[in-house]
């Protein structure tokens, strides 16, 4: 039998949206944090270059201005009024991180200094600004760190290596209707230490499980960002919003995915072609090289593509920073000059460091409104369940999210999240009754799983896995058409059924991270799908998405946004939902 | 195989300590037995000298030198310790003294052991 | 598959080797036959190519021929800390290691980092070190109303505790620790760094209570400079340097 | 939007004045007192081993003569005290690191006391109520000054 917890808020993951929740939602209701990794080791600690605030520290700037380049970088996609709440409370949310103790590096006057980042710009597009706050290369490192320190002070309980693998609804979400109503009841988990499944009941329960991208064979996402909060979302009967949207960066070290921040562009640093050509001048003519992510990475494969790659294969191109003073790249880039040189051998104060883009960000998710919570359709909640960060889409993104405005996102919408979390579990007299076979799936699934040990699946694990991502790298990347799609559609499909009969190793207990992996391969498979069925549906280019068949944007047709809906049947449906449109009308994105 | 893990692999550093340590024990036993005999003085000179006359065997020559040998290494060895704990030229230079360490050692073992060895088998 | 799912698309045309990896594994279930709580080296050979990283190796092994093998992983590029390990007799982080750095042509020793109790294979209970980190207060500390705007402080100020911001808490120092090894008692460097951090914070007004917590039997008195800790940090802290002026701060008075 | 999240007072450290600062004199102590025992065991080593007839000269007549001579008294004593209470306190971290089982601990640092205690007592009285010439000794083996008496 399982475990069982009864808790007032469960958040699901341990990185920066999860532990900013947890900050405000632990004074305010009795609160679990439960993360399959240790808090410490959230992929949030790999962010480098800033967070994003108009604190006009060193240069004139506004909220206003920050709220057009995020819609105008989102290429439209985004609700202006989500936008605008991000940029209003950015300030704060640097300033709260700054009196938790967060070293910022510091402008002579011993301010928070802050730097260039791509598509960031003083008044509407002038000129680039100076609007993410830092601290070396290792911003998301210093807010990790900074909120596990204080989720220590005020004693906030953590399940460490623990996997929520299922939600717990009071009602069918899809079946409920206009008037129906669905809420939160809990989360079962599985103790990776004692094999245990542990339920754990609850009135809110916030999911800030972070990023999928290992549905790709390039990325900087950990091996860990599998996407399980939105697959268990989906899995559950709740709609996933905009996930053809993937933000390919285009600094990822060539052939690794290891990301060099874009702050290597705010500090000088410039793209050269074959021919030593800065070729960002012939697609952004204003600010060039810190143009935003999907047209560096397109211009980036685009090179490439017309044979002016660099390196035996001509499959990269180079960023250059041989111009840069030493110190100053010491000062301010010591980890991504470090990653160049373990990595790639090469030494970036003397050489071109060669370059890919590589699958960065989700800018799709859980659906949710502006208090993070979850919307079961395009206008109805889910009660008491709560979503924040990477696995969120409160669409503040768009079609393509702007650096630095993640980290943002996941302090101000983690925050609210685990304000409203609490608050709605303050006034719920009641918590939900968990089913009595509440963890009878789960435990069912494991054990399903450790039959297979010795039996005779003959598919493995890694190689599904293997062959997944290097579909989704070929058809689904920077450049996608209605062939490259149906393709990987295929490859998904047949991919899916193959994953029935795999076999896994371990049938141990204790730390059986094989188990855990073919879990997790079961939920890439299935956002995969919701990936290319957007992508598909989606007969236009905006912002991360670029279908080389209809290479403009279409505003009549396609600005609104998708809603995946499973089926019962295994079927994805899609459905769409308008964009909430405040002061800023689409025009064409220029830079 | 043996399930016997393998021996950390620690630098400079690290064997220099375990040499402080167990020259710092063995000088410690040493020093018991030393006061203990020495206060045979106080029984009578023939118990006294019966006792140091096995100092003078071959057996406690040896032990002798090893003796000033463990101490030397202790006391330089001590002292790249409280430099390391001192200066942060030091810190950032520990292998380096550790050299130095081993260099004036084998000084201070060049003028003391052949006169030892003298002493103890004749000679000059 | 001879490649690693995330090898070097760029280094396709160079020739893959043969490597032998020994890794100490830890049964805590006891299958195939084995008692539960065995350890026993256990020896693989995979393909691969010079620059990949020893955690790419233990990928292949897991994937391709032994799904039991358990370790702890997730950035694969040294930012996270989860996957400290003795590596040849050294701790290192699996992800930063190289093949090519370490000699391929002998076999290569993998073992859990030592001190912390294993769990299986190369996982250990991080919980006793956890533990020490919060013991030492990790957190900002002030009295007096909190200012509208950023508490200010100097890039001087700032780059004062640089160093020891960059701590991933990995581990790797502190089970590198002769100290660490005997009673278990230390606190061990990571908690000082973690400690000093704060201490040399302008920031802080904390830095007497977490002093006189490292003033403590257990704390930093018991270092005796073996440096191991600074030759094993993954991200380069001088370690013992942290430790050293906390034990000036101490004697002194001073910060 | 409120500022920063209303955080819980810090917990206040848990004294642990005395002992803590016993461990910091305990390491303040060895530097000190290695330093100065560096000269001492130095001209020791020197007077005994290297200079005159070396290791072949010890026997009760040096000793005596050089105990007879207050300087020596204060000489041997000042080492006498400061090595053992070096080595001592060196050998109890010693203790303190390796001997897990408590039991095995508190009889090791008894033992380590009560040795160092009887040594340094035993010591002392012997360096200062030493007598370089006994009564009824073989005449031979005394120093020479014994004779004038
Ligand atoms: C290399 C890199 C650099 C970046 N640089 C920047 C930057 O400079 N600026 C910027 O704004 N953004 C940047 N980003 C993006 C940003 O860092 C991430 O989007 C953001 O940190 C995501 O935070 P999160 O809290 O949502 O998720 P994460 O930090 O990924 O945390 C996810 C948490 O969920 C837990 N979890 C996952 N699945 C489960 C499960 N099944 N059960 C229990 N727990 C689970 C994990 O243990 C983890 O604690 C970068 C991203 C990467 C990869
Ligand atoms: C000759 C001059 C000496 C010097 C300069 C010296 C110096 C030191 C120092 C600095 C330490 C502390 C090491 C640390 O904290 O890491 C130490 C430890 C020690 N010393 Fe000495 N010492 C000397 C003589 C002696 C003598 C004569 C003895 C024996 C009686 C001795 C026994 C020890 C022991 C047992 C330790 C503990 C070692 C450990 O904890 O690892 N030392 N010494
Ligand atoms: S100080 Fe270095 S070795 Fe120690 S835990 Fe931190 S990062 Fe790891
Ligand atoms: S290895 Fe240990 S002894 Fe001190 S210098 Fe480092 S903490
Ligand atoms: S996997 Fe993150 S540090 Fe190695």
């Amino acid at each position: 039998m399982a475990t069982e917890h009864e808790f007032d808020v469960v958040i699901v993951g341990a990185g920066g949206a999860g532990m900013r929740a947890a900050l405000e939602s632990s004074q305010r209701a009795k609160t679990a944090v439960i993360t399959k990794l240790y808090p410490t080791r959230s992929h949030t600690g790999a962010a480098q270059g800033g967070m994003a605030a108009a604190l006009a520290n060193v240069e004139d700037d506004n909220a206003e201005w920050h709220t057009f380049d995020t819609i105008k970088g989102g290429d439209y996609l985004v609700d202006q009024d989500a936008a605008e709440i991000l940029c209003n409370e950015a300030i704060d949310a640097v300033l709260d991180l700054e009196k938790m103790g967060l070293p910022f590096n510091r402008t002579p006057e011993g301010r928070v200094d802050q730097r260039r980042f791509g598509g960031h710009t003083r008044n509407h597009g002038e000129a680039a600004v100076r609007r993410a706050c830092y601290a070396a290369d290792r911003t998301g490192h210093m807010i990790l760190q900074t909120l596990y320190q204080q989720c220590i002070k005020q004693e906030v309980e953590f399940f460490n290596e623990f996997y929520v693998l299922d939600l717990i609804l009071d009602g069918d979400p899809q079946a409920a209707g206009e008037d129906g109503e669905v809420a939160a009841a809990g989360v079962v988990a599985y103790s990776l230490q004692t094999g245990e499944v542990h339920t754990f009941r609850a009135k809110s329960v916030i999911f800030a499980t972070g990023g999928a991208g290992k549905v790709f064979k390039t990325t900087s996402n950990a091996h860990t960002l599998t996407g399980d909060g939105m697959g268990i979302a989906l899995r559950a009967g709740i709609p996933l919003e905009d996930m053809e949207f993937f933000q390919f960066h285009p600094t990822g070290l060539a052939g690794l995915g290891i990301l060099l921040s874009e702050a290597a562009r705010g500090e000088g640093g410039i793209l050269r072609n074959s021919e030593g050509e800065r070729f960002m001048e012939r697609y952004a003519p204003t600010i060039k090289d810190l143009a935003p992510r999907d047209m560096v990475a397109r211009a980036m494969a685009n090179e490439v593509r017309e044979g002016r790659g660099c390196g035996p294969h001509k499959d990269y191109v180079l960023l250059d920073l041989t111009h840069l003073e030493p110190s100053h790249i010491d000062e301010k880039l010591p980890d991504i000059t470090e990653f160049a040189r373990t990595y790639l051998g090469v030494e970036p104060y003397t050489e071109p460091v060669p370059v890919y883009p590589t699958a960065h960000y989700a800018m799709g998710g859980i659906p949710t409104n502006v208090q993070g919570e979850v919307l079961r359709d395009n206008t109805h909640v889910v009660k008491g369940l709560y979503a924040a960060g990477e696995c969120a889409c409160v669409s503040v993104h768009g079609a393509n999210r702007l650096g630095t405005n993640s980290l943002l996102d996941i302090n101000v919408f983690g925050r609210r999240a685990g304000i409203a979390a609490a608050e709605y579990a303050v006034a719920t007299a009641e918590t939900p009754a968990l089913p009595a076979d509440a963890s009878a799936q789960i435990e069912g699934l494991v054990a399903s799983l450790r039959e297979t040990v010795g039996g005779e699946g003959t598919e493995r694990v890694a190689q599904i896995r293997k062959e997944l991502q290097e579909t989704m790298d070929r058809n689904v990347q920077v450049f996608r058409t209605a062939e490259s799609l149906a393709e990987a559609h295929a490859v998904v499909k047949d991919l899916q059924e193959r994953y029935k009969a795999i076999a896994i190793h371990d049938r141990g207990t204790r730390f059986n991270t094989d188990l855990l992996e073919a879990i997790e391969l079961g939920f890439l498979l299935e956002l995969s799908e919701v990936v290319i069925a957007g992508a598909e549906a989606r007969k236009e280019s905006r912002g991360g998405h670029y279908r080389e068949d209809f290479p403009t944007r279409d505003d009549e047709n396609f600005m609104q946004h998708t809603m995946a809906y499973k089926r019962a049947d295994g079927t994805v449906d899609l459905d769409w939902k308008p964009v909430v449109v405040t002061k800023y009308q689409p025009m064409e994105r220029k830079y | 195989m043996s399930p016997l893990p393998t021996l950390y692999r620690g630098a400079e550093g690290m064997w220099m300590w375990v040499v402080h340590r167990t020259t710092g024990v063995a000088i410690f036993f040493f020093l018991l037995v030393h006061i203990l005999d020495t206060a045979l003085v106080r029984v009578s000179p023939e118990a006294y000298n019966d006792v140091i006359g096995h100092y003078k065997t071959p057996l406690y020559t040896f032990i002798e030198a090893g003796l000033v040998a463990a101490i030397t290494l202790h006391a330089l060895n001590g002292l790249r310790v409280i430099a390391v704990d001192r200066w942060t030229w030091a810190l950032r230079h520990q292998k380096m003294l550790v050299w130095g360490v081993w260099i004036g050692f084998a000084i201070v073992m060049a003028g003391f052991l052949p006169r030892h060895l003298m002493h103890a088998f004749g000679g000059a | 598959m001879t490649a690693p799912a995330d090898a070097p698309v760029t280094t396709d045309a160079i020739p893959t080797m043969t490597v032998t990896l020994k890794i100490l594994r830890f049964d805590p279930d006891g299958l195939d036959g084995r008692e539960p709580g065995t350890e026993y080296w256990e020896e693989f050979q995979i393909e691969a190519h010079a620059t990949d990283r020893v955690l790419d190796a233990l990928h292949m092994i897991k994937w391709e021929q032994d799904g039991t093998l358990a370790f702890r992983r997730s950035c694969a590029h040294g930012v996270c800390g989860s996957d400290a390990m003795r590596i040849n007799a050294r701790n290192r982080l699996a992800c930063k290691t190289l093949l090519k750095d370490l000699n391929p042509a002998k076999p290569i020793m993998v073992e859990p980092i030592k001190g912390l109790p294993v769990e299986k294979d190369l996982i250990v209970d991080m919980e006793p070190f956890f533990a020490s980190y919060r013991e030492i207060m990790p957190f900002l500390m002030t009295s007096g109303p909190t200012p509208e705007r950023e508490r200010l402080q100097s890039p001087e100020d700032r780059e004062r505790y640089d160093d020891t911001t960059k701590c991933i808490l990995c581990a790797a120092c502190t089970t590198s620790c002769p100290v660490f090894w005997t009673d278990g008692q230390y606190f061990g460097p990571q908690a000082i760094v973690g400690a000093h951090r704060f201490i040399f914070d302008s920031r802080d007004e904390g830095e007497w209570d977490r002093l006189e917590i490292l003033n403590d039997k257990a704390g930093v008195w018991k270092c005796r400079t073996a440096f191991n800790c600074t030759e094993a940090c993954p991200r380069g802290i001088e370690v013992t340097k942290a430790i050293s002026e906390v034990k000036h701060a101490l004697n002194t008075g001073e910060i | 939007m409120t500022g920063a999240p209303e955080l819980k007072a810090p917990k206040k450290a848990v004294s642990h004045s005395t002992l803590g600062r016993a461990q910091r004199w305990s390491w303040i102590f060895q530097r000190v007192s290695g330093v100065l025992l560096i000269g001492l065991i130095a001209v020791h080593l020197t007077v005994n081993l290297v200079m005159g007839d070396g290791i072949n000269q010890i026997d009760f007549a040096f000793v005596a003569g050089k105990l007879a001579n207050p300087f020596w008294q204060w000489f041997d004593f000042t080492m006498l005290v400061l090595a053992m209470i070096h080595g001592a306190n060196g050998m109890r971290m010693i203790i303190n690191d390796y001997a897990q089982t408590p039991w095995i601990a508190a009889t090791l640092h008894w033992a380590l006391r009560i040795s160092t205690v009887v040594i340094v007592i035993l010591g002392t009285l012997v360096l200062f109520t030493f007598d370089p010439c006994p009564a009824g000794s073989d005449p031979s083996l005394l120093p020479s000054f014994c004779e004038d008496i």
